[in-house]
Parts: C-alpha cells; structure tokens; sequence
C-alpha cells in the first residue's frame, strides 16, 4: 500500500466531517473516491495534503506518516494535488505557472543568484505539448478557458514529480469533448508514468472508465470499496449516491 | 520576458544621473543624491509589496535601524566606513529577521499591522534610548570620512551604493527566488501545494527588503551627518509606501519613479507655496484617478507590454 | 483604583467611537481610509464653529454635534460618490494613496478655514462638573461618555445583525457583484457604509473636543490609535474595536501609572503580544482576501 | 520677484499639521522686520528678502530644506526653528556650509553647549535661564514641595535639570511625571498629582495638550487643591484666549509677549504695527522672536558691510541692540543673548471672558 | 414580443474579446439551453444579458426595452434572475439571511405577470425542503449540493421571470442531479422562463424548449432540442470528441 489512512477523524465545531476513515490506496493503482455532496471527500483530500490536520488517525505514506508534516513537505515526499476549485496563478502565463512548479520541486524557490529566464523551458514544453497545451504555454492562466485551466493544474501537479497524484474532480465543469479527452490524457500519464492516482468525481462515466477501485464516502465513512461494478450494485450506494438511474450518458 | 530588455536602459539611465554634478548646479546634486537615497528605500520596499505581496506599514523601523547602525558607528565607535556601511546592513538583516519570523505567521492587513507596532517600537526606543541615539534630539554630528564629505564625491559614493543594490535587486527579483515570490503573491496556497515553505521564502524576502532599507539608510544617516527618530516613524513608512504604489509596485523600475517624483514634488511644492498639502494632494488625487498603475504603468501604457506589467515578472 | 478604571474606560469609548467608523468602512469597502483621522477632526472643528456662534448653550452644543455629522456626511458623500466610486475595481492598494491625499488635502483646508491656532470648546451645560457616585466624585461628561460608547455599540450591533439593512451590509462586503445581481444597488450601500463611518469619526471628533484642544494635527494622532483599537480588537468587528479599544485605554491609563513615560512602547509591546497570541485580533477572523 | 542684489534670509518654520500653531505666527515677525527695514531703505542700500519652508516638524525635512535654501536660493544666513530635534538638525547643516543659523525659539542647551559651532546663535531663554526664572517664582510663590510635569524629552528634562539646581533652600522637586510627547489624554497624570503631597506643580507641557490637560483636570478640581506654575509660555494671549473661562485663575504662567503690557513706548510701537500686520489688535506673542532676530542680523550685515559669514560672526559677537523687549546683548563666548519673559499669575478681568497676566513681570 | 432579445452582443474581458455578435430570443414560459465546449461564452452571455459585463457592441432587450449596460440590480428588479456557476453564495450570512438579502420587496413586475406564484421563505423551503433544517446554519459550512440548491432559492427570492441558470448540475452527485431536473421542471411549471447553461446534454435536451449551440463566441446552431437530438453531425462538430 502507498497510501494508508488509518482511523482519521476529523470535525469542524462540532460536525464531524470524517468519521473514522479508513483508505488504503496500492502503488499504480487508480483509485476513485466518491459519495455524496457534502460527504468528506474534498475534507480527506485536504487532511492527507496536508491542508488541515486530523482529529485522530493516522495517515502514511510509502510507510512515512505524514500527519506531522507542513503541506510543503508532504509534496517533497511524493505527493501533488489539484483542487475542487481551479487553483493556478491567474495572472502569470500557462509558462510561468508550469515553471514556478519546477522551480519549487528543485528546491531552488531560496536561491537569490540563479536566474530563472528560460529555466526548464525545454521541460515545460514537454509537459504542455503533454497536456495539449502547447499553444498556450504565453496565455495568462486566468484567461484559459475553465477546462484549459484545469489541464494547466494537472501539468502543474506533474511537475512536482509526484508518485501519487490526488485530484478533486478533474473534468468538473468540463464539456463532453474535453472530459473524454482529459480521462484518455490522465490514463496514459498516469501509466504511462507509473503513478498512482486518487481522485473524486461526480462524472459516472469518468469513475468507471478510469478507476481500477471505487471507495464510496457517506457521512465522512467509507461506505463501500471494491471494483467499478461491485461498488455500482451496492444498494446502500444506489440509495444515498447513485440513485436508480445512474447518470445520464 | 527577456529580462535583459530594460538593461541597456538602466545603464543608460545611471549614466544620465551620472552627469549631474557635471552639468548641473550643486542643488541639483544634493536633490539627485536624496532621490537616490530613497529610491533605494522604495526598491527595498517594493520586493516585500510588489513582488512578494506582503504590504508592509513598517519598513522605515529597517531605514532607521540601518541609519542609526552606521552613524553611531562611525561617529561613537569610529569604525570605518565601509565597515560600518556593512555592519549597517547586517545589523538591519539580522533586526528584519528577527521581525520578519513573528511578522511572516499572519497575512494581508493583520502583516501590515504587525510590521507597523514593530516599527513603532523601534521608534520608542530610538527615543527612549538616548545615550545610544541621542533620543529625541536625535543623533546629530556624524563624522564623514574626508574622501565622501564634499557634496559631490558624496553623490558619486551615493550613485555607486545606489546601482550596486539596484543591481542587485534586480538579480534577485529575476531569480528562480523572484519567481517564488511572485508564486507565493498571486496564489499562496497554490505555491505551498508545489512544495515551497512560504513562511520561509517570506522571511528571506522579508530580510533582504530590511537589509536594503538599511543601506538606504545607512546611507540618509550619512549624508545628513545625523539620524532622527522620526525615520522610523510610521508616517515614513507611510511615505515611502506611497512612492512604491504611486510608481507601480507592479514594476521593478516603478518605485524609483515614484520616489523620483513623490519627493522632487514634496520639495519643489514646498518651496513654491506655505499651502504645499493641498496642491501635493490634487496632484495625488490626479495621479490616483488618472493613472491608476502608477507612473510606471502610464510609462508602460505607451509601450504596449502591458501584459508583462499585469504578471509583474519582467517589466521593466 | 476605580477612578483610574472608570478613565480607562472613558478614553476606551472615545476612542471605540472614532474607530468603530473605521472598522466599519474597512470591515466592506477593504479601504483602509487615513482620511478617518481627517473626518475626526472636522468634527471637531464643525462643532467649535457652531458653539462659537451659538455660546455655550446646551441647544448649540448638541445642536453643533448633529451638524458635524450631517456635515460630514455630506462630505463623505460627495468624496465618494464623485471619487472613490472610481477606484474599487483598479489597484486596491491605491486607494490608501488616494485616502493620503485626502490627509493632506484636509489639512491645509482646516488651516485655512479655521486658522493655526488651537480652539477650545468648554463642557455642554451640565456636564462640566462631577457627579456623586458614591464610591467618589467622577467628571459628567467622562460618565456621558462611558455610557454612549455601549448605547452606539448596541444600536450598531442591533443594525448590523437584526436588520435587513445590516445583512445587506454584511453580504456587500463578502461579495459585491453578486450581491447586486440579486437587486441590491451596492453602489448605495458603499455610499451608505461610507458616510455612516465618517459620520462615526465626525461624532467621535465632536464628542472628544471638549476634553481636547481643537488645532490642527490632531488627525495625525488620532488615527494611529484607532489603527491600534482596530487592529487589537480584529478588522472588520464591531465589538472587536470595543474592546480593543478598552484594552487600549486601560493600556494608556495604567500603562503610564506603573510605567511612566515607558507607557509609549508598552502599547506597542502589547499590541504586538496580542497579535502574537491572537493573530487576527481579539475577535477577528482570517482574512480570505486572497480569490 | 526682486533683483540677484537682495540680501537673502532662509526661514524654516513648521507651517502645517501640528506646529503650524508656533510656525505660522512666528513668520510675522519675519515680516515685520523685513518690513520697517525696507521701508526705511534697506541694508546698506539692499532690500531684504526672506524665503520660507516648512520643517513638517522632521529634522530631515529640514536639513534638505536648509541646503536647498543656501544651494538653491542662495540665502545669506538661515533663521529657524521651533523645535530643538530640527534645529540641532539644522545647525549641523549650517556648520558644513558656514552659513549662520539663528535660533530665535528654539530653547535647547545642546545647541551653544555640546552641539556648539561658530555659526550657530541663539537669542531664546534656554533652558537653564528659564529654570532659574521659574526657581524665582518658585520663590514667590513660597512653593515648598514641588511635584514637576512635562513632556518626557531633552526640554523638560533640562529644565528641571536647571530648576532643581536653582530653588532656593526649604524647596525641592519631590515628583516628577512625565508624560510622552503628544498625549492627548492626561487622567492618568491628573490622578498623580491629585495623589502626591506636593504643594506647587511646576508644568512645562504645552500647546494643545496644555489646553486638553486644564480641560480634563477641571472637573476634578485639580487646580484648586495646589498652586501651578507653568512655563511654556501658556500664559500668552493666544492661550488664554482659547481656553477662556476654562483657564485656571490664579496660575502662574509666562509668555514670549503680551500685547496689553507694553514694557516700553518701543515696545507699543511694535505692538501696534504688529496688529496693524496682523489685522488684530490682540497680537501674537511669537512675532517677537522672530523680529529681533532680523533685526539681529540685518545690523550685522550692515556693520560687515556684507554677507560673508565669518564677518558676521565677528560683528554679531558681542553686538548690542535696542529691541521691543529692551536691550539685548550676545554674548562673544556664548553666541547666545538674554531673552526675558512675561511671568505672572492669572486673573479673571472684569468685562472680559479671557483671563489675564496681571499683575505681569518681564524676567530674565 | 418576445420577453428577452439578445441581439448581436459583443463583450470583451479587457483585451479579450470573448462574445463576437451572440443573439439569442427567449418568450415567456420557455426554457432555452446554451450548449457548447468549454470557454464558448456561455457563462459571459449570460453575464452580458444580467449587466455584469457591459456589451461593447449589441443590444439586449427585455420586454422590448433596451437594457444593455444597465446596472445589474436594476434588472433584477425588473425581473431576471441569475444564478452564477460558481454559486458565490455569502459565506458569513445564514441560509435564512441569504435568502432575506435577496427579497425584493418592490418586485412589481409580478403583478403583470403570469406567474402564479409569489416567492418567499415558505415557497423556497417547499421547494427545497433540505433547505429548511439549514435555515441557520452559515452558507460557507453548506455541502456543494446545498450551496447550489440555495444558489438557486436565493434567486427566486427576487420573484422573477426569467432565470439566467448556469451549470447547476456541476459537482452535483447523481442523485442530486435528478433532483435538480425536477426543481428546474417545477419551475417551469411554475410559469418561469429559462436560459439555461450545461454541459450535461442529457439534462438539457430532456428540459429544452430551444437550443442555442456556441462555439468561439458565435452561435453556430439554433433549433428545437427535438431537432438536435437527431442532429449528430451538429453534435460531432460542437459538442463531443
Ligand atoms: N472549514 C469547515 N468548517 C465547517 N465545516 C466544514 C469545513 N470544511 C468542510 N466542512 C463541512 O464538512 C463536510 C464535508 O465537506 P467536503 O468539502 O469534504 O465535502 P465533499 O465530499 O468534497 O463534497 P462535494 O462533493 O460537494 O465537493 C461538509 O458538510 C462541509 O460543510
Ligand atoms: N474573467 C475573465 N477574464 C478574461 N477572460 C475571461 C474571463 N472569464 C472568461 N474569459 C474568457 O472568455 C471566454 C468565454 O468564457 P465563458 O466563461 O463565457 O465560457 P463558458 O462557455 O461559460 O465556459 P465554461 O463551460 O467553461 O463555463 C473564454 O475564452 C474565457 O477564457
Ligand atoms: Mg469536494
Ligand atoms: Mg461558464
């Protein structure tokens, strides 16, 4: 197992937002976390990155336990995310964006002497023409068409070099062109860099197309693991998730 | 992008200032030798505000610090001056870092607040302190090494330590560092996702802004042969905060501008007129409603490259 | 002992009623306004203009109190409808220079109107002397004073959470763009916001001058310590600034009994405790101020 | 403006904010000397011609301001200021560029004592002669114990530094509190008082906060528990004039001037072409200062005969003259001359809201 | 006379022109889709019609009277809703305030209106029945899905005719997804009308009366959701891969 979570809890006055979590996630594997609105997931994102810390529990890493460590030094260790909401540099270019990520993962964000005009262009290149943004590489971020942006998020969340990559709902707002292209885009990168990935996601389509395992959260308690189909003919998770008709594709 | 772009420009430019003395009359070398001076106060300023995204209220406690640092050593403790002007600058580092490590825990307003109690404590000790600082009074009848106590050679001394920090700074805001600054100014927690310890690329920036105000000072303390408190007063802070945002903090040049022109019309409207308050606010407000950049941004507006202005990377 | 706390608390609401105007104005316009310490001297001025005309009678001096805030009001009204309207959505720190001038602007114009000098206004009728409490003899109006700083605390309180004009304030300064596209004219309300708490500083400016000399430059010293109540007691809360602006009057009054002329850093110390201990004050909260 | 041959005096006054109070009187003084000079022709045949900038009360302000006024303008010699931060500030721009500085407000020590230069003259009471006229009215007023108050910097400390050494046998300073510079609220300091068992305050705060301290003692009743001697010049007519009613009656307090106690048909010569300058029959006290400084100077260029600095040193060393207030001589040694004061207690004036010094005493 | 007329707008973001001469009609009581990738201008229509964006060229009308560039608050009185993508719900405020902030007290446009239906707390919280145990709680703390449902409530405090509805089906569980198509059905029936923005296509062709089809700024296609349905290649080219 790369990633262990271990009995975390976590409240906000009073609410308990996780309760008792228990997720393993396994090296290489694409794990989908899904539940209801409401249900934790974003919460558990943020405890494992670091964001917030649990009440109780533990989380490990590549058997490192992470619950002591700053955000900063949770992504050193080999963890990237991206967010719910799309979080880039809206004013700096698609570039810039991709290359402040470089620059943080070589350790180089203390160093006043080293000038950073064309560092890494030949890497960044490479992962934008990855990502299909190659034209965009001068656009300011904060112009980019929403699902441009949430590409740009996933270059950025490469350029850490992350063994795990944790991503909350990456085609959320996306049409249907550019979820179809971003599911191929994240199956090939992810195994074709022998990553291991944890995601959320509302889109049906998406989860099953992708996900090697399904964790379902309900009430800030895993509900349901298992593969696509077992998780899909759970009746407690047509009931509080899915409903009868699953979705709409 | 290029960042060389403006350097021809700002050789130039210095070069210009350099022919001061030569063509023009001993007034307008004491005036450039001023501007100079607080241009660098602003620069500094400008890597915390603009660059980094932390307003600070406080940074004159770092010009004063410099300031007194290099009078009362060369005049108490008849250290040389070059020692002194670099013990100035260490002791103004060390002061910022000290500060900087409470200040770089809070965010936006509540870090402007901070760094103005720090600074105002400063000044309450600068005051309070007088066998050291000559207190209130201030510190008055510094020494001068004979080589810098005639006003030009002074301006030529000011003009040298006046580009070797532009130079520097300017290193330093084009470095993979000046590029996590910006990273943590537009989106900190964005940055931190990517690996970086924000407290600390704060603090680091922090410390070198105070350790160039410090040598701004340092060098104010020199040329007027004294050190007052009031330089630490959070009216200067005030002061110098408004030449980095009139110039535009979003340019590196910008605040140089805005020393340039904040002080040339503090004293020019001084000297025309008892009421200088009123027509220096008009003119403030002219500024604000007009230009909303800032000078520098007016300057850009003319050259096109607006887009390099707004992510405050490479404009010039 | 008591009538050093009962000063405390006299210089506490006076200074509660200069900064609350500002904590609000901050609190939904996110304009740090160095004009406030302005519009507390015109208060004061407008008042001592019209206790000048009228002598001192208790009409003219209440009188002249309601004058100073419609007066500042006014101005208020046409510095923000005719300028600071135009700089919400350009640089936001901008707007500091743009209160600096304001600073500076109303500086002169009081030397001209009013002259170099200081003024004095004496005690409305009735308030100058001491009422028995019992305990010992205490000055009227630092009693007056004691007692108005909760009543505006409670009516402010009241109007911010229990009226629809008050969640309309609250909502103005969390989002202003939506809140307008759900029929609010948020213009109004900025307007509105910003004359209320210049009206505040006008009222501060008037209460505070009979305890004070009118003159020019007493907007420089003002402001900091309402910068100082602000901060203490948490941006943007009401009853924040109110009790940070007694902990700053205990800090004065105390501060200089025990430590004499050290009082001066003391409140600086304490400041910077306070925020050590509570980083965004006493009742504040984390500022999202950045998306 | 007028010719290149005009002699040129350099001003420095806080003429905004806070200090436009002292600044902006004090510049009618420089007005009125100018003035009657001219009108009478001149020095040696030039007009004179004054320059003025405002210090914003910030010694650096002011040091810029000297320099850009000897470089810029030219001035032949530098008047000001009012506050001793800036006038020290200024005295070490007038000792690099050998211009004379002529301190007529200004009351530090520092400025003829450990601060002393060639070019520096200074023609106000300073501090060690206003604490022994303060010990002489100390004596008066068969003081006793005496508790002391004022701002805490160089000026009161020095003070009642020289206060202390100068009280008759059987008095002494048994409290001192010091209040920081700019206070606005004193109940703190009022509970002291109230509290020590001194019979006579000796105060030194001023201005303004003179002004909120009478108004906040007074509903505690401070003034009629002890006697009060209050330097500072909060006896002048501007001061009582604006707390009016309010003034404590029966304290002692002195004053630069006063217009309704002309010591001398000179003096009421003064007086009225300063009320007619001033448009007000009831005058400033500071246009007095500044008008013997003036005077000061322009005979000294007339007696060099020029401009040059080191000449009128020599001439302005031991030079006499015949001012409003009296003669006034400066001292070769100390550059400095004997600048007296109006003291006198108080009083309340019949068909007059405004309190008065009355009876009023010119020391020195 | 159709209720609003969008004619040839025009909206830049600064330099960047998003909108290149978009028009679109909607009539009482109908329910119309903008569809397309993302980026198109769905969202800066919609922005465009509310006053958000001021139109650098074009003219929106609404009732036959020109709008374009009035202030936004003034065309909610005048009876449009909008309910932004991002929900942008007052974090501070409790779902009661919320709702209470949005009131329109002179909502006279109801009055000559069809609309039956006269919103207020009670209506909403029918509606929305989650909503009414939440009444106090803070907006900020609220699920996505209530935050959206509230989105929506809020809006129709206002009491209006027409319902500028941006991706409400983003981030939505499935569950909630089909409980939202009903709301939306609901207010439909409930006599209002409807511009609505999804990417969900299936959402869309089961609500529409009309589609609009975007790409790059421009509409591309316009017609009956019936009619595109059966139009793949209109689908092909602007829609999927
Ligand atoms: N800072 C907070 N304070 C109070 N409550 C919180 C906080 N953060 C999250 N919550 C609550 O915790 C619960 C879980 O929230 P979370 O964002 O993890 O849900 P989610 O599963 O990601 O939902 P969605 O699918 O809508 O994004 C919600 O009820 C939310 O209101
Ligand atoms: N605030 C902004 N500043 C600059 N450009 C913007 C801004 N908002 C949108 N744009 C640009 O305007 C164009 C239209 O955007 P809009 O949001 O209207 O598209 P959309 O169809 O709603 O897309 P989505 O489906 O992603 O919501 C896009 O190219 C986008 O990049
Ligand atoms: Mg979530
Ligand atoms: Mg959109």
């Amino acid at each position: 197992m790369i990633l262990n979570v271990e009995n975390t809890s976590r409240s906000f006055s009073g609410f308990l937002a996780l309760d008792n979590v228990n997720l393993q996630v396994a090296e290489g594997e694409m794990h989908a976390l899904i539940g209801p609105n409401g249900a934790g997931k974003t919460t558990l994102f943020n405890v494992i990155s670091g964001l917030i810390s649990a009440d109780t529990g533990t989380v490990s890493f590549k058997d490192r336990e992470l619950s002591r460590m700053k955000p900063h030094q949770i992504v050193e260790v080999g963890i990237a995310r991206s967010f719910q909401r799309v979080n880039v540099f809206p004013r700096n270019t698609a570039f810039e964006n991709v290359q402040v990520a470089f620059i943080a993962r070589n350790r180089e964000h203390f160093k006043i002497f080293a000038a950073a005009y064309g560092k890494y262009t030949q890497e960044i290149m490479e992962l934008l023409i990855l990502v299909g943004m190659a034209d965009d590489a001068s656009t300011p971020a904060g112009e980019l068409a929403h699902g441009k942006q949430k590409q740009l998020e996933l270059a950025v969340a490469l350029a850490a070099n992350p063994a795990l990559l944790l991503l909350d709902e990456p085609t959320a707002g996306m049409s249907i062109a550019e979820t179809m292209s971003s599911i191929e885009l994240i199956r090939d990168i992810v195994k074709g860099r022998n990553l291991t990935l944890l995601f959320t996601e509302h889109d049906m389509t998406v989860v099953f197309e992708i996900a090697d395992r399904v964790s379902v959260l309900h009430h800030g308690q895993i509900i349901a693991t298992g593969d696509g189909e077992t998780v899909r003919n759970d009746p407690e998770v047509r009931r509080v998730y899915l409903g009868t008709e699953e979705s709409e594709s | 992008m290029r960042p060389r772009g403006g350097v021809q420009w700002t050789l130039f430019g210095l070069f210009l200032v350099a022919l001061v003395p030569v063509v023009g009359e001993r007034y307008y070398v004491d005036l450039t030798t001023q501007i100079l001076i607080y241009a660098l106060f602003a620069l500094s300023l400008n890597i915390l505000v603009g660059y980094c995204g932390n307003l600070s209220f406080g940074h004159a406690a770092f010009f004063a610090i410099g300031g007194y640092a290099c009078v009362i050593l060369t005049t108490t403790y008849e250290v040389t001056l070059i020692i002194s002007l670099g013990l100035s600058v260490l002791i103004s580092a060390v002061a910022a870092a000290a500060i900087g490590y409470v200040c770089v825990r809070l965010a936006a307003m509540h870090f402007a607040m901070l760094t103005l109690a720090f600074s105002m404590l400063v000044w309450s000790i600068a005051i309070k302190w007088t066998p050291v600082t000559g207190g209130d009074d201030g510190f008055v009848g510094a020494t001068l090494p004979d080589l810098i106590s005639n006003p030009v050679s002074f301006f030529y001394f000011a003009l040298l330590i006046f580009s070797t920090g532009l130079i520097l700074l300017r290193v330093i805001c084009t470095s993979t560092f000046g590029r996590a600054m910006i990273a943590i100014r537009e989106n900190e927690t964005r940055a931190t996702f990517m690996g970086m310890d924000v407290r600390k690329i704060r603090l680091q920036a922090f410390t070198i802004a105070g350790a160039f105000a410090g040598l701004a000072g340092a060098l104010l303390g020199l040329y007027n042969r004294g050190m007052y408190p009031e330089s630490a007063f959070w009216t200067e802070s005030g002061q110098v905060l408004i030449m980095v945002l009139l110039g535009g903090m979003h340019s590196f040049i910008g605040p140089v501008l805005g020393a340039a022109a904040l002080y040339i019309l503090e004293t020019m409207i001084n000297q025309y007129t008892e009421y200088w308050q009123i027509v220096l606010g008009v003119i403030l407000l002219g500024v604000v409603l007009i230009a909303p950049d800032g000078l520098a941004g007016l300057l850009s507006g003319f050259r096109k490259r607006k887009d390099d202005s707004v992510t405050g990377v490479d404009s010039e | 002992m008591f009538i050093q706390l009962m000063n405390s608390l006299a210089l506490g609401m006076n200074l509660f009623i200069i900064a609350v105007g500002l904590t609000l104005i901050f609190g939904v316009l996110r304009v740090i306004n160095f004009a406030h310490g302005s519009f507390f001297m015109i208060g004061a001025y407008v008042l001592y203009s019209v206790v000048k005309r009228t002598g001192d009678t208790a009409l003219g001096f209440w009188g002249g109190i309601v004058v100073a805030m419609l007066v500042l009001g006014f101005i208020a009204w046409l510095v923000e409808r005719f300028l600071l309207r135009r700089l919400y959505d350009k640089e936001h720190l901008l707007q500091l220079v743009f209160t600096f001038a304001l600073v500076l602007i109303v500086g002169d114009l009081v030397k001209i109107i009013w002259g170099p000098l200081q003024h004095s206004i004496s005690y409305p009728p009735g308030f100058g002397g001491a009422t028995d409490l019992g305990i010992s003899r205490y000055p009227t109006y630092m009693l007056f004073l004691i007692l108005s700083g909760p009543v505006i605390a409670v009516s402010l309180w009241l109007i911010l959470e229990k009226t629809r004009w008050g969640r309309i304030i609250r909502a103005a300064r969390l989002d202003r763009q939506m809140l307008s596209a759900l029929g609010v004219n948020v213009k109004a309300v900025y307007s509105a916001v910003f004359v209320a708490g210049a009206m505040l500083a006008g009222l501060g400016g008037a209460l505070a001058a009979p305890r004070l000399a009118v003159e020019p430059g007493m907007d420089a010293l003002i402001i900091i310590d309402c910068f100082i109540v602000v901060i203490v007691g948490g941006l943007g809360s009401l009853w924040g600034s109110f009790f940070g602006a007694i902990i700053l009057g205990v800090a004065t009054i105390f501060g200089t009994l025990i430590f004499g002329e050290w009082e001066i850093v003391i409140v600086y110390i304490l400041m910077v405790a306070v925020l050590l201990w509570r980083p965004w004050g006493l009742l504040g909260r984390i500022e999202e101020d950045r998306h | 403006s007028m010719s290149a041959d005009t002699i040129k005096i350099g001003v420095l006054l806080p003429t905004s904010g806070g200090g436009a109070s002292y600044g902006i009187p004090a510049e009618n003084g420089i007005k009125l000397a100018i003035n009657e000079i001219n009108q009478a022709g001149g020095v040696n045949g030039k007009m004179l011609e004054y320059f003025i900038r405002d210090t914003k009360l910030k010694p650096a302000v002011a040091s810029a301001a000297a320099r850009e006024l000897i470089t810029k303008e030219g001035v032949h010699v530098l008047v000001g200021a009012v506050s001793s931060g800036v006038t020290l500030a200024m005295s070490e721009v007038a000792k690099q560029e050998k211009i004379i500085l002529f301190a007529p407000i200004s009351k530090s020590i520092a400025l003829t004592e450990s601060k002393f230069h060639k070019y520096m003259f200074q023609s106000s009471a300073n501090t060690n002669i206003e604490g022994r006229v303060m010990a002489g009215v100390m004596k008066k007023v068969e003081a006793g114990k005496i508790c002391a108050t004022g701002y805490d910097y160089a000026y009161s400390h020095d003070f009642f530094a020289s206060l202390e050494s100068n009280l008759e046998e059987g008095m002494a300073i048994v409290d001192t509190f010091y209040v920081k510079l700019g206070t606005k609220d004193y109940n703190a300091l009022i509970s002291q008082l109230m509290g020590s068992d001194c019979d006579t305050v000796a105060g030194l705060i001023w201005g303004g906060g003179f002004v909120s301290m009478v108004k906040q003692a007074n509903p505690f009743g401070l003034f009629d528990q002890k006697k009060f001697v209050w330097g500072a010049e909060v006896g002048s007519h501007e001061m009582s004039n604006s707390l009016k009613g309010d003034y404590p009656e029966g304290m002692w307090a002195n004053s630069y001037d006063l217009w309704y106690s002309p010591l001398s048909d000179a003096h009421q010569a003064f007086l009225d072409d300063l009320a007619e300058l001033e448009g007000q029959k009831e005058t400033n006290m500071y246009p007095v200062t500044t008008y013997n400084a003036v005077k000061f100077l322009a005979k000294a260029i007339e007696i060099s005969g020029g401009t040059d600095s080191d000449a009128l040193v020599t001439a302005l060393e031991g030079m006499a003259m015949e001012t409003p207030l009296g003669p006034m001589t400066i001292d070769p040694e100390t550059h400095r001359t004997e600048t007296g004061e109006f003291w006198g207690p108080m009083k309340k004036i019949e068909g007059s809201d405004v309190l008065r010094m009355s009876p009023a005493e010119y020391v020195y | 006379m159709s209720l609003l007329e969008v004619d040839n707008l025009h909206v830049a973001y600064g330099k960047s022109q998003a909108l290149f001469g978009v028009s679109v009609e909607v009539s009482r009581g109908e329910l119309i889709s903008l569809v397309g990738r993302n980026g198109v201008g769905k969202s800066t229509t919609m922005r465009g019609i509310m006053g958000l964006n001021v139109p650098n060229r074009g003219v929106v009308r609404w009732k036959g009277e020109d709008i374009s560039g009035r202030d936004p608050h003034l065309n909610c009185r005048d009876g449009i809703g909008y309910i932004p993508e991002d929900r942008r719900i007052f974090s501070d405020l409790s779902v009661w305030e919320n709702l209470d902030v949005a009131r329109n007290y002179n909502a006279t446009s109801t009055a000559d209106s069809n609309i039956a239906k006269r919103w207020n707390e009670e209506s909403v919280f029918t509606l929305f029945p989650e909503l009414a145990d939440l009444r106090n709680r803070k907006g900020g703390v609220l699920s996505g899905g209530q935050q959206q449902m509230l989105t929506i409530a809020r809006s129709l405090m206002g009491n209006p005719e027409l319902l500028l509805l941006d991706e409400p089906s983003e981030g939505l569980a499935p569950l909630v997804v089909s409980r939202m198509r009903e709301g939306i059905e609901q207010l439909k029936e409930a006599g209002l009308s409807i511009v609505l923005a999804e990417q969900n296509l299936g959402f869309v062709l089961a609500l529409s009366d009309r589609v609009y089809v975007l790409e790059k700024g421009q509409v591309k296609y316009s017609g009956s959701a019936e009619d595109l349905k059966n139009n793949i290649d209109i689908q092909k080219q602007y829609l999927t891969v």
